[in-house]
This record gives structure tokens, C-alpha cells and sequence, in this order.
């Protein structure tokens, strides 16, 4: 634990699983799958490893990593660590939380990838190289690095929506590489400024130079403070396009409709909350004061997310799309739980990104069990399954149950804290968001009763309910959403000591 | 036993899980797994009960989440209004669980039937012990969820899936209500305990205003979940449900949480007048607006669910009088006979095979036991002297005159009128008369059915007593710890009371017994107020055409705005950008001096900003 | 105004005349000669720079050599309808623009040079200076020195081919 | 002493210099192209060898490195002379602008 490694191992250990599958030969599926499972369990050990170390008192600190990497400038004039990019890793609390998430996903994915059909080399190696760049992006511990990272988990997404998508794959894949490469390309310019003004993009030491009036010193040029709102409008909308926040959200549709769901699974579990995890890390721990202005602007679009995607969700045929505006919609409350400025707020939207990992990945999972057996998602053709698949009807009730905040599951907790938080700051708005909350029970019954009760309809008749290997992360996913429902605090106390530091910089 | 209360939900959790689990394998010998769980809730329950009855308050917590500096907690808490709920919960349950191995015999679903009872069982036992109005709040949705999958259970039918839905959502929209005034109650208070909530409506830390807001938007919640006026309407449409499930949770239990509720933050009310009278308003038309319809309906569960409603409607007017121990005792009486006609009404059903009392008649003679129950059950919630409907009605007609609610108390007796004969017209359709059902072979319903009802008549008659003005008002006074006062009530009160449900008898027996007036006697006469009623105001299709028709045009509002405005933008960008590729594809024209050229005058535009901008130190 | 600066004017103003005419005479063969004057008076300016050397080679390479080629270039094609054809290419803003960049370019170094002055001078360089050459270029620069011995032959072996007839071609006609 | 100043040949260079420039990039001729580039060159060379007197590290070196371009620009005069009349022979043409099948 206490290794010097411990870190670089967790985010590179698919790495392995890589080269093993470089050389096992093409035929071989079974051996691939295995694989390709077996390799995302080391990340899962560790980090499962950690985080319980964690609760039971032990310092992340210890694990921090730092190795001088690229060195930009040599001058005499300059201290040793200016201009230098160092591989740095990196966690707290909350990275803590976000790497488990990553990492029990991506098993549980690696599961539900036994339905994909063709050219299994090619997918679990990219599938891992995904694997690789979510974990890093969460371990990260400087803002180049934090790029990197991300940037593998874009080029690897593309690939694997490009190929193994469904009909409209090639158009899907390059409307996600096109919005997260405007993102991307914002954030660099980000980083860019910062690391050229601050001589540094170690997240810890920048925060310093922008907040601690002495350390400020060490500033290679001023930041003045015009140049901040830029900075951070700037960061809300390349975080805004990952999350996504309402205008950015088009590619998303497409990338929940149209990538395997196996891959949405970590799409909409993991990568969305990229987009959250930077506003927190990037918005928040950086920009504090900016935020706290913007605090009602966010707290506001986190409202029209909420109702935009749950007004849309309403009328959609398929329920990959119904699903892909609940993600919209959901994100909301990550947004409104931002913008309310105070602790509940901040847990609830942590919450809500934890949560929403877990939902989201549970309904994609029975997503692609229902599509493996009835060839459509569409609402109008599907009906009556709680008949010929009782278990899978009853996962996706279930799902649909946690999604919509019934208590006692996760979905809850973090709307309920969330909208907690906002009533503190801005009671009016908050009112007029819970209109969210009877919309999300609305469109999501609508469209799960439509596929599970009723009449059953032609091609889920004879449909065979989920196997013992799809059965296994349905409710693997289940019994977390449940644990996190009735005994949150498993999530509250790893996050405790990062959102105290989070309302400090904050001010409140 | 006190400490030990909480144990009591978590004996139908567990056979929850276990027949979720185990249940394929168990088959009928799930119902006895129901039952023994339910059963030794009941005992736990009686001892908690007996207990309080001696003791005081009893509270244990534990902190659940921690947001900041605020401790949210969970726990449980024995109040003398939670070990009665705790009692009457566990027992109509058990009684239900009973009478369901007979009705649900042969459902190839079985064991899943068994196992959400005992979901929802968990819930509403849960919800009456919450000591805080988050607990509440959660086992309060809970509750919701069992009710949904009960609702839906015949989920191949078109409309016991619309009947989940809707009931999902209609309660929903009153939780949200219910969620809003509970956040500020704790930002007001800064606690979810109900003895903090108490203590600061004493002291005054919560202004006027806010209590008002705050009781009323809770009370919303409590209007959604016991389906009074206007988010009534998914309360008749869940009699989708399996008969048994109307009787637990439609009748008796859960649709009573809003009551409780109310009852339990009875202190809060007592603060503002505002939002007492408007509990009482609510409870009053719900009242009679309910009754009128149950007047012309041909369903026999759903004239029973509409009395349901209308019965809700009395206890929240005696809430609004400000006479909460009416409230209980209405609510206790109320379980028992309710659940014991709408057990009858399922023996029927089982024996009969429809629901259309058109269809119905003559069974006095194939089912006498099941007719001799449901008459005691009539009876009583008719209010017919001496039995426990008259008693509990006339406490809350006594609430309501002396709170000077004048209007309200002549509303409630001319509901009161209705209730009378919609009870008998029901009883006299499907009793009386001759036979209409055909050939089927109707026989009397077995053991296993007819005993809980034996055992809910018997309450249904006798639990009265625990409160009336000639007896003792040990009820009342226990609820109140000792400081109860009863009202003296005029003494004509009682007599109009009942000689208004005798009327209301006789006009039925005169109508569907006797026969010496036309039945169709109203629909001839008024054609317009018979429909009316019969389409229940036409409530449905109003929220169809107004909420139902709002919801989707913004819907699509947003889809055209999804799909031109914004796909729009983003295509404009594509669209420039591709503009602009092929204009470079045309500077392509393959002539290297172009190129030079172009390439040359980008060098000179930065040699000459960097000259010109001092960039030669 | 001493010899050295009223040589330097002449033969600058020889230089630049002799590029402007390059630029404005109609005839291919005009132009080379044109250029002629420029290299010379180029030449002539080495020797006031004190490179005695390259001002000789300068007058074998270019005056000799490079204009030769480029007049026999001239010769195996094609020039006769010269007259009546437009000389330049590009419409009217192509070759006003370029002009303006031109300008600016040559404004812009302008203002970086006009001043320029080191202060330095080398004044034994006039001496011996084809000796300071050789030493320099056989000891010091001997590999690049190689190298360009290798290009040139490269240029002469490729110039050759390219020039040549294709064979396939030839037989066709 | 006074002599000629550096900038002058500079001047002088840069001149030269835009006229090439200017030549190459709009003289419809190949052969005045291949000219207009040569005169370029020797611009750069006017430069080399006043810096090799004038410079700020003066010596030899300034006049070898002439000496250099020189060459290289004997082998490009060559070879380009070589490459306009083997496209002479294909298109029939020496005009610059009817050359253009790099087109897109």
C-alpha cells in the first residue's frame, strides 16, 4: 500500500491485459473475454483496496507520486520546478470515490462486452486503453496530465464508437469527437494559459499561486482577474460540452443511441462525470471566487437540464433515447447541486454523479440484455416483457425506480441533497426544479411500463429472460444502488475531508 | 418491548427478500410465510402497544448522513399514535395476508403477490414508527412503490398498467409538495424531528407565515397519497389492483397515511388557522364530492373506493376542526369496516366472476355468510347506531360543528345521507333481488377467506367503544396523554346523525329492495347530473386536456427546439466550416506561384506586425 | 566622399538597374542579358567587400556558366509568340497584393537593418585571400566542402537524365 | 576610416532581394522564374559576404558559405534547366500557370 507504485499501478494495470491481448490470436473469443475481464480486476483490488484502507483512516497523501517528466525551459533564473511537466499522481477523497466508480464499472462492463459480435481483439484492447485513460484522468495530479488521460479515453471512444456502433455509428462517432474535441480544444487553451502565466500545472501548487497572496509571488506573470472570468467561462463550457450542459448536449443522443451499450455503460457512468469532476476540481478548486458569481447562472441551467431533458425524455419512441435525455436531465442535478454553493449542494452533486454511474450503467446493462434478445429498443414494439423475462422486466423496474429518487435508493439520497442544498440559497428556483422530480417519474414509467406491462407484443414473446452471467452485474449494480440508498454515509465520509476543503476555498 | 419496535417492519422485509428470492420454489406455502412474518409483527406490535400504554414516548436514533454541520438521522420513535398505528397496520395486514391465500389461489404469480405485500407491509410499518419527516418522507414513497406494484400486478392488463402509473404519479405530485415544505421546515428549524418541529412552533422561531406555507405544502403530500379533491382520481382506478391489495393499502392503511400524517404534525396545524380550514375545506368536499359520484357508480370496488375517498374526506374535516383524536378514531373504525366490505366485495368478486353489480343479485341466498359480513359492514360505515361507524362519525360531526364549521357540518350530514344509500343500493343490487349472473356456479367463499372477515365484523362492531361520549373516551384520552377533553355535544346531534343514514337505508330499500321507485328515477330526471357523476365530474378528462395536453405541447415545444434551433446551430457551424474548406479546396488550383504568393504574404503579414509592434527589442 | 563610397553607388545603381530591367523587358533573352550587368556589378562589389576570390567566381559561375544554361534554355523552347502574350500571371489584385507584401517585407527588414553596425572590420581579410580560403575550406570545412562535390555531382548525373528522352517515347516517334 | 557601412549592403541586398522575389512570384516564364531565383540567391550572398567583413564575428567563413550557395545554386540552375525541358517535352509549354496538375 504504502509502495511508491501503488498509483501508477492502479491507473496502468489494463496495460497488461493490452499486450496479453496483442498476442493472443484472432479466433480465439473466449480467451478474449476472459481477457479482457480478467484485466480490468487488478484496478478494481486496488482501488477497492484503497478505498477501504480509506475508511479505516489512512492518509491518500502517502500515495502520491511525482517523477520530473518534460522539461520545458532550463533557465538559471527560473527555480527547478518551473516549467516542468512532472508525471504526478494523486488522489483524495473525491478522486478516491471517482476511480472506484471507474474501475467496478469497467468490470462489470467487461461483462456485459460478452455481447459483442465481432472482432473481440481490437475492442477489449481499446476497451482497456479506456479503462486506462478514466483511471488517469481521475488520479491525475496536474493539469497536462489530467489532458492526456483524457484524450486516450477520447481517441479510445471514438474507435469503439465507430466500430462496434450500431447503424448510424460513423456519424455518431464523429459528432462525439467533434463536441469533446471543441471541449478538449478549450481546456488546452486553459491549461495553456495557466501553465504559461504559472510556470506550473500541478493542480495543488496553482491553487496556491491563484488564492495564497504569498505564494502568489511565484506567479511567472499576473492573472489578473479579467483574465479568470475568462478562464473559467472558458472551463464551464469545455466542461459544460462533457457533462453536458443543455446546448452542448446533441452528441450525446447520438452516442447513447448508437455505441454498444456495454460502452455506454462507461459513457454514461464514467466519462459524463468527467465533466462534473473538472467543474469541482477545475471550476471550484481554482476559480473559486468566479464560481461563486456564476453560482445562480449554474444553478439555473442546471434547472433547464433538469426540465429540458426530462420534457424531451417524455415524448422519445426509443428508450436509448429516453435514456440519453434522463442522462441530460440528470446532470441537472449535478448542476444544481454546483450552483448551490454550500455543502449539502456539493455532496448532493458528487452524490449525483456516483449515483447516476451506477443507474445509468444498470439500465444500459438491461439495455443491451433486452436489444440482444428483441433486435429494438423501441417503445411501440416492445410490451408485456414482465412476462417472458421477469427478471430482466424486474431489473429494469428497478432502475427505472432508482433513477427517479425512490428512497432507500441511491437516486435519492443525491436529489434529495442536491435540492437541499439549492433551498438554502435559492428556495425559488429550487421550487419550480422540483417540477423535475414528478416529470422524471412520468417519462420514466411511461417508458418502462410501456416495455414491461401491458400486452405482449410480437419478438419479446418467446424472448429468453438474462443468463447467469448477465445476472451477475445487474445485480452486483442493484445491490450497490441500494447500499448507497440506505447507508450513504459509505460514500459521505471518503468525501467529507475533500468537500470541507472545497467550501474553503469557497469561502462558506 | 418499546426499545424492541423497530423490529417490527423488519419481519415483512425479511419475507419480502425471502419469497423474492425463494419464492418460485415455495409456491402456496408462500402465503404462510406472509402470514407468520405478518403475524409476529402483529404480537411484537400488541406488546409495544401494551407497553405504551403504561409507559411514555420511547426514541432511539442513529445518524444516517451528515451534510455539513446538519445530522440527518434515522430511528424510531413510540408515540401513542404510532404503537396504535403500529397495532392496526400489523393486524388489517395480517388479516389481509390471511384472506389473500384464498383469493390469490392459483395465480401462477403467487409468491411475488406474497412478496410485495410484505414489501409494502415493511413500508407502512416503517412509516408510522419514523420519529423524523425524512424517515417519513422516505417510507411514505416506499409505500408508493408497494402500493404501484400492487396496482400493477395484473401488468398484462392495459389498464392495471395505466392504473400504476397514474397512481405513481398522481401521488408523486403530492410528495413533491410533501418534499418542498419538508426542506423548509428544516431550514426554518434546523431539524427533521418532529419534537424539534413542536417545540419551535411554540417558541415562535417559525414565523406565521412559514408555518402556514409549510403545513399547507406538506398537507399536499397528504392530499396525494388519501386521494382527496384533486389529486383524487388514481385512488379508484388502483382498484386494478387484486381485491385484497384495495382492502389493505386502498382502504385501510396507506391511503390513511395522509391522515396520519397530518395527525402526527397535528401541532404544526394547530398553529395556523389558514391551514386548518383549509384541511377542513379539502376534507369537506372531498366528502360529499366523492359520495355523489360512489351514488351512480356500477363497479362494486369502485363505488367502494369512492366511499373510500369520501370516508378520507371526513377524517381530514375532522383534522381541519382541529379534533385529531376524531381523526384517528374515524381512521381506526374506518380500516376495520372498509377493510372487512372491500373483503366481502373480493369474495363476491371470487365467487362471481365480474365486477359489474348489474350483473350481480341474489347472492343473499349462494353466500349468506359473505352477505351477513358485508351487511355488518354497510351498517357501519353508514353509521347506523351502536356500531362503530356511528360512533367515530359523530365524533368528527361534533369536531365540525363546534370548530363553527356550520357548512361543513351540514355537508358532512348530507354526505353522510349518501353514504347510507350508496352502501345499501350496493348491498340490495348484489344481495337482494334475483339472480342475474347466469350459470356459473357461485358458491361461498372458504375458510381461509371468511375468517378475517369474521374477525374484521367483529371489529367493525365492537371497536367503537374504545371512544364513545356514554363508555369513556379511553381513545382519546390515551392519545392526548390524559388531556382530553370532550366536547359536550349537543344531544340532537346524534339523533339527526342517525336518522339521516336510516333515511338514506330506506330510500336504497325503497329503490333497489322494494322497488317502488324507478331506479332510473335520477338518470330520467336529470340526465345532465347523472352523467356528470357518472363521468366523476369529468376530472380525468379535464387533466387530460389541460396538464396532460400542457406536458406534451412543451414537450414538443422543446423537441422542435431540440431538433431545429439547436441541431440548426450546430449544423450552421458545420456548415461555415465546410464554407470555408471548400473555399480553401479552390485556392488549390494547383498553381505553385499561388502558393507562393499566399505563403509570402503570410510571412510578411508577421514580419511586418512583429516590426511594427516593436518586436526588434 | 571617398573612391570606395562613389564605387559602391555605381555599382549598386548597375545592380538594381539591371533588376528592374529584368523585370520589365518583354524578351526572355533580354532579361538574361539584363541580369548580366547585375552579377557583374555583384562581382564588382565582392572586391569592394575584400573577396577578391568569390568576386572571380562569381563572374566564371554566373555571368559564364549560369547565364549560359539559361540562354540555352531558352533556346530549346519555344519564345515566339512572346510579343502578343502577357508576360506575368495572376489577375490584377494577385499581383498588387503580392507587390504590397513585397513592400512591406522588404519595409519591414528595412527598418531591421538600416541601422545594423557591428563595428567591426575585418581588416586582414583582402590579404592573401584565395590562400585564406583554400586553408579555411581544406581543413576546416572539408566535409561540407565533400559534400557539395557529391551534389554537383548528383545535380550533373540528374540533370542528365531528366533531360534525356524518354525511351519508350522516343520509339513511339 | 569611413567606408561603406554595413546597412548599405544590406540595403542594397534587400533590394535585390524584393525584385527576385517579386519576379518569381508573378513572371509567367519558367526560365525568368529560375532567374529571378538566382538573383535571390545572390542577394543572400551580398548579405554572407558583408557579414564576412562587416559582421559581428567576422572572418572567412562568411565568403566560404557564399562560396557554398554558389555551388548549390550552379546545381539547381542544372538540374531546374533539366526538369523545364523535360516538362517542355510532355506539355509543350513553358508557362507556368498551365502547369497545374497538383490541383486538389
Amino acid at each position: 500500500m504504502n509502495g511508491p507504485y501503488f498509483l501508477s499501478l492502479l491507473v496502468f494495470s489494463p496495460l497488461l491485459g493490452i499486450l496479453l491481448l496483442a498476442f493472443t490470436p484472432k479466433t480465439q473469443e473466449r480467451t478474449m473475454k476472459w481477457l479482457g475481464f480478467l484485466s480490468t480486476l487488478p484496478s478494481l483490488i486496488l482501488s477497492l483496496f484503497a478505498f477501504f484502507q480509506y475508511l479505516r483512516g489512512y492518509r491518500l497523501e502517502h500515495l502520491a507520486e511525482k517523477r520530473d517528466w518534460i522539461r520545458f525551459a532550463d533557465f538559471p533564473f527560473l527555480t527547478e520546478s518551473t516549467f516542468v511537466v512532472r508525471y504526478e499522481l494523486n488522489i483524495d477523497g473525491l478522486s478516491l470515490v471517482m476511480i472506484v466508480l471507474a474501475s467496478l464499472l469497467a468490470a462489470l462492463a467487461a461483462i456485459a462486452s460478452i455481447h459483442i459480435k465481432k472482432e473481440w481483439k481490437g475492442y477489449f484492447m481499446l476497451f482497456l486503453l479506456l479503462e486506462i485513460g478514466m483511471l488517469g484522468v481521475f488520479a491525475a495530479g496536474n493539469m497536462v496530465l489530467f489532458f492526456i488521460f483524457l484524450e486516450v479515453t477520447l481517441v479510445a471512444m471514438f474507435f469503439l464508437i465507430g466500430k462496434w456502433g450500431g447503424f448510424a455509428r460513423e456519424r455518431a462517432a464523429y459528432s462525439y469527437l467533434l463536441y469533446n474535441g471543441v471541449g478538449s480544444a478549450i481546456l488546452l487553451i486553459v491549461i495553456a494559459v495557466l501553465f504559461a502565466r504559472a510556470g506550473t500545472s500541478n493542480m495543488e501548487l496553482l491553487k496556491e499561486m491563484l488564492h495564497n497572496p504569498a505564494a502568489r509571488a511565484q506567479l511567472i506573470a499576473p492573472i489578473p482577474d479579467g483574465l479568470r472570468l475568462s478562464l473559467f467561462i472558458a472551463l464551464l463550457i469545455a466542461f459544460g460540452i462533457k457533462l453536458p450542459i443543455v446546448p452542448f448536449h446533441r452528441w450525446i443522443l447520438r452516442v447513447h443511441v448508437q455505441a454498444p451499450p456495454a460502452v455506454v455503460m462507461l459513457h454514461a457512468g464514467v466519462l459524463l462525470k468527467i465533466g462534473a469532476y473538472g467543474l469541482i476540481r477545475f471550476g471550484i478548486g481554482l476559480f473559486p471566487d468566479q464560481f461563486r458569481d456564476f453560482s445562480f447562472l449554474i444553478a439555473i441551467l442546471g434547472i433547464v437540464n433538469l426540465l429540458y431533458g426530462a420534457f424531451l425524455a417524455f415524448i422519445q419512441d426509443d428508450f436509448k433515447m429516453v435514456l440519453a435525455y434522463s442522462s441530460v436531465s440528470h446532470m441537472g442535478i449535478v448542476l444544481i447541486g454546483l450552483g448551490a454553493l454550500n455543502e449539502a449542494g456539493m455532496q448532493g452533486a458528487i452524490f449525483q454523479t456516483v449515483s447516476h454511474g451506477f443507474i445509468s450503467a444498470l439500465l444500459f446493462l438491461l439495455v443491451g440484455i433486452l436489444y440482444e434478445r428483441t433486435n429494438t429498443t423501441e417503445l411501440d414494439r416492445l410490451g408485456g416483457l414482465a412476462k417472458a423475462m421477469p427478471l430482466t422486466a424486474g431489473s429494469l423496474l428497478a432502475g427505472a425506480m432508482a433513477s427517479l429518487g425512490l428512497p432507500g435508493m441511491s437516486g435519492f439520497v443525491s436529489e434529495f441533497t442536491a435540492f437541499f442544498g439549492l433551498f438554502q440559497t435559492a428556495p425559488i428556483v429550487a421550487a419550480i426544479g422540483t417540477l423535475g422530480i414528478i416529470m422524471t417519474a412520468v417519462y420514466l414509467l411511461r417508458a418502462v411500463l410501456n416495455m414491461t406491462f401491458g400486452a405482449s407484443k410480437s419478438g419479446a414473446a418467446q424472448a429468453l429472460d438474462m443468463s447467469v452471467t448477465e445476472a451477475v452485474p445487474v445485480f452486483v449494480l442493484l445491490a450497490l444502488i441500494i447500499m448507497v440508498g440506505v447507508y450513504p454515509r459509505i460514500l459521505a465520509e471518503p468525501l467529507q475531508a475533500a468537500i470541507k476543503m472545497m467550501m474553503n476555498g469557497l469561502g462558506a | 418491548m418499546m426499545e424492541m419496535a423497530w423490529i417490527v417492519p423488519l419481519f415483512p422485509l425479511f419475507s419480502f427478500f425471502l419469497l423474492l428470492l425463494a419464492g418460485k420454489k415455495m409456491k402456496e406455502a408462500s402465503a404462510y410465510v406472509g402470514m407468520l412474518a405478518t403475524f409476529v409483527s402483529f404480537l411484537v406490535a400488541s406488546a409495544v402497544l401494551a407497553d405504551r400504554v403504561g409507559g411514555s414516548t420511547y426514541k432511539a436514533e442513529q445518524v444516517w448522513l451528515a451534510i455539513g454541520s446538519a445530522k440527518l438521522t434515522v430511528g424510531f420513535e413510540v408515540t401513542a399514535l404510532n404503537a396504535w398505528m403500529l397495532v392496526i397496520v400489523s393486524l388489517v395486514s395480517f388479516l389481509v395476508h390471511m384472506y389473500a391465500k384464498g383469493y390469490m389461489q392459483g395465480d401462477e404469480r403467487f409468491s411475488v403477490f406474497y412478496a410485495y405485500l410484505g414489501l409494502f407491509t415493511f413500508a407502512m410499518l416503517g412509516l408510522v414508527i419514523s420519529p423524523n419527516l425524512l424517515q417519513t418522507y422516505m417510507f411514505w414513497e416506499l409505500v408508493g412503490l408497494g402500493s404501484f406494484l400492487l396496482i400493477g400486478f395484473y401488468f398484462y392488463k392495459e389498464e392495471a398498467k395505466a392504473a400504476a402509473k397514474k397512481a405513481f404519479i398522481m401521488t408523486r405530485v403530492g410528495d413533491v409538495g410533501f418534499f418542498i415544505g419538508m426542506i423548509l421546515l428544516f431550514l426554518q428549524v434546523g431539524s427533521f424531528e418532529y419534537s424539534d418541529i413542536f417545540k419551535a412552533v411554540q417558541d415562535g422561531t417559525l414565523s406565521q407565515p412559514m408555518v402556514t406555507l409549510t403545513a399547507i405544502l406538506i398537507f399536499v403530500g397528504a392530499v396525494g397519497k388519501s386521494g382527496q379533491f384533486p389529486l383524487h382520481t388514481w385512488l379508484p382506478d388502483a382498484m386494478e389492483g387484486p381485491t385484497p391489495v384495495s382492502a389493505l393499502i386502498h382502504a385501510a392503511t396507506m391511503v390513511a397515511a395522509g391522515v396520519y400524517l397530518v395527525a402526527a404534525l397535528f401541532p404544526l396545524y394547530e398553529a395556523s388557522e389558514t391551514a386548518l380550514l383549509t384541511v377542513a375545506v379539502v376534507g369537506g368536499f372531498t366528502a360529499i364530492f366523492a359520495a355523489s359520484i360512489a351514488l351512480v357508480q356500477t363497479d362494486i370496488k369502485r363505488v367502494l373506493a369512492y366511499s373510500t375517498v369520501s370516508q378520507l374526506g371526513y377524517m381530514m374535516l375532522a383534522l381541519g376542526s382541529g379534533s385529531d383524536v376524531a381523526a384517528i378514531f374515524h381512521l381506526t373504525t374506518h380500516a376495520f369496516f372498509k377493510a372487512l366490505l372491500f373483503l366481502a366485495a373480493g369474495s363476491v368478486i371470487h365467487a362471481v366472476g365480474t365486477q359489474d353489480i348489474e350483473k350481480m343479485g341474489g347472492l343473499w341466498r349462494k353466500m349468506p355468510l359473505t352477505a351477513a359480513l358485508f351487511l355488518v359492514g354497510a351498517l357501519a360505515i353508514s353509521g347506523v347506531p351502536l356500531l362503530s361507524g356511528f360512533f367515530s362519525k359523530d365524533e368528527i360531526f361534533a369536531a365540525a360543528w363546534m370548530h363553527g364549521h356550520g357548512v361543513l357540518f351540514w355537508i358532512a350530514v348530507v354526505a353522510s345521507f349518501f353514504t347510507a344509500f350508496y352502501m345499501f343500493r350496493l348491498f340490495f343490487l348484489v344481495f337482494g333481488g334475483e339472480e342475474r349472473h347466469g350459470a356459473k356456479d357461485v358458491h361461498e367463499s372458504p375458510a381461509v377467506m371468511t375468517l378475517p372477515m369474521l374477525v374484521l365484523a367483529v371489529l367493525s362492531v365492537a371497536a367503537g367503544y374504545i371512544h364513545t361520549p356514554w363508555f369513556g373516551t379511553f381513545l382519546g384520552d390515551w392519545l392526548t396523554d390524559g388531556g382530553y377533553a370532550h366536547e359536550k355535544t349537543p344531544s340532537w346531534m346524534m339523533i339527526v346523525a342517525a336518522i339521516v343514514s336510516l333515511l338514506g337505508i330506506f330510500l336504497a330499500w325503497l329503490m333497489y329492495g322494494k322497488r317502488s321507485l324507478a331506479r332510473d328515477w335520477l338518470s330520467s330526471r336529470a340526465p345532465l347530473t347523472y352523467n356528470v357523476l357518472l363521468n366523476k365530474y369529468y376530472i380525468d378528462e379535464f387533466y387530460a386536456w389541460t396538464v396532460g395536453y400542457v406536458a406534451n405541447a412543451i414537450s414538443r415545444l422543446f423537441y422542435y427546439v431540440d431538433r431545429f434551433v439547436i441541431e440548426g446551430i450546430a449544423s450552421l457551424i458545420t456548415a461555415t466550416v465546410n464554407a470555408a474548406a471548400s473555399l480553401g479546396s479552390r485556392m488549390q488550383n494547383g498553381q505553385v506561384q499561388t502558393y507562393g504568393a499566399v505563403t509570402f504574404i503570410g510571412l510578411a503579414l508577421l514580419v511586418a506586425i512583429l516590426a511594427f509592434t516593436g518586436g526588434y527589442l | 566622399m571617398s573612391g570606395e563610397y562613389l564605387a559602391f553607388l555605381a555599382l549598386a545603381l548597375v545592380a538594381i538597374i539591371g533588376g528592374v530591367l529584368m523585370l520589365n523587358l518583354s524578351k526572355v533573352v533580354h532579361m538574361v542579358i539584363a541580369l548580366v550587368f547585375t552579377f557583374i556589378s555583384i562581382a564588382g562589389l565582392y572586391v569592394l567587400l575584400s573577396a577578391e576570390f568569390v568576386a572571380a567566381v562569381q563572374v566564371l559561375i554566373y555571368s559564364g556558366a549560369i547565364t549560359i544554361i539559361m540562354l540555352f534554355g531558352i533556346m530549346l523552347t519555344r519564345h515566339r509568340e512572346e510579343d502578343k502574350e502577357k508576360t506575368t500571371t495572376g489577375g490584377f489584385w494577385r499581383k498588387a497584393l503580392t507587390a504590397i507584401s513585397v513592400f512591406a517585407f522588404g519595409a519591414a527588414v528595412y527598418l531591421g537593418v538600416y541601422q545594423l553596425d557591428f563595428g567591426e572590420n575585418a581588416a586582414r581579410l583582402h590579404e592573401k585571400n584565395a590562400e585564406q580560403i583554400g586553408t579555411a575550406l581544406y581543413s576546416h570545412y572539408i566535409i561540407p566542402f565533400e559534400i557539395i562535390s557529391v551534389i554537383l555531382l548528383v545535380a550533373l548525373v540528374g540533370a542528365i537524365i531528366l533531360a534525356k528522352k524518354d525511351d519508350g517515347e522516343a520509339q513511339k516517334k | 576610416m569611413s567606408s561603406v557601412p554595413l546597412s548599405a549592403y544590406l540595403v542594397l541586398a534587400l533590394i535585390l532581394f524584393c525584385i527576385g522575389l517579386y519576379g518569381a512570384l508573378t513572371k509567367r516564364n519558367i526560365v525568368v522564374v529560375l532567374i529571378c531565383i538566382e538573383l535571390m540567391l545572390n542577394a543572400v550572398n551580398i548579405n554572407l559576404v558583408a557579414f564576412a567583413k562587416y559582421g559581428a564575428h567576422p572572418g572567412v567563413a562568411g565568403q566560404i558559405f557564399a562560396l557554398f550557395t554558389i555551388a548549390v545554386a550552379a546545381a539547381e540552375a542544372a538540374v531546374g534547366l533539366a526538369v523545364l525541358m523535360a516538362l517542355y517535352r510532355n506539355r509543350k509549354t513553358v508557362h507556368i500557370d498551365e502547369i497545374d496538375s497538383m490541383k486538389h
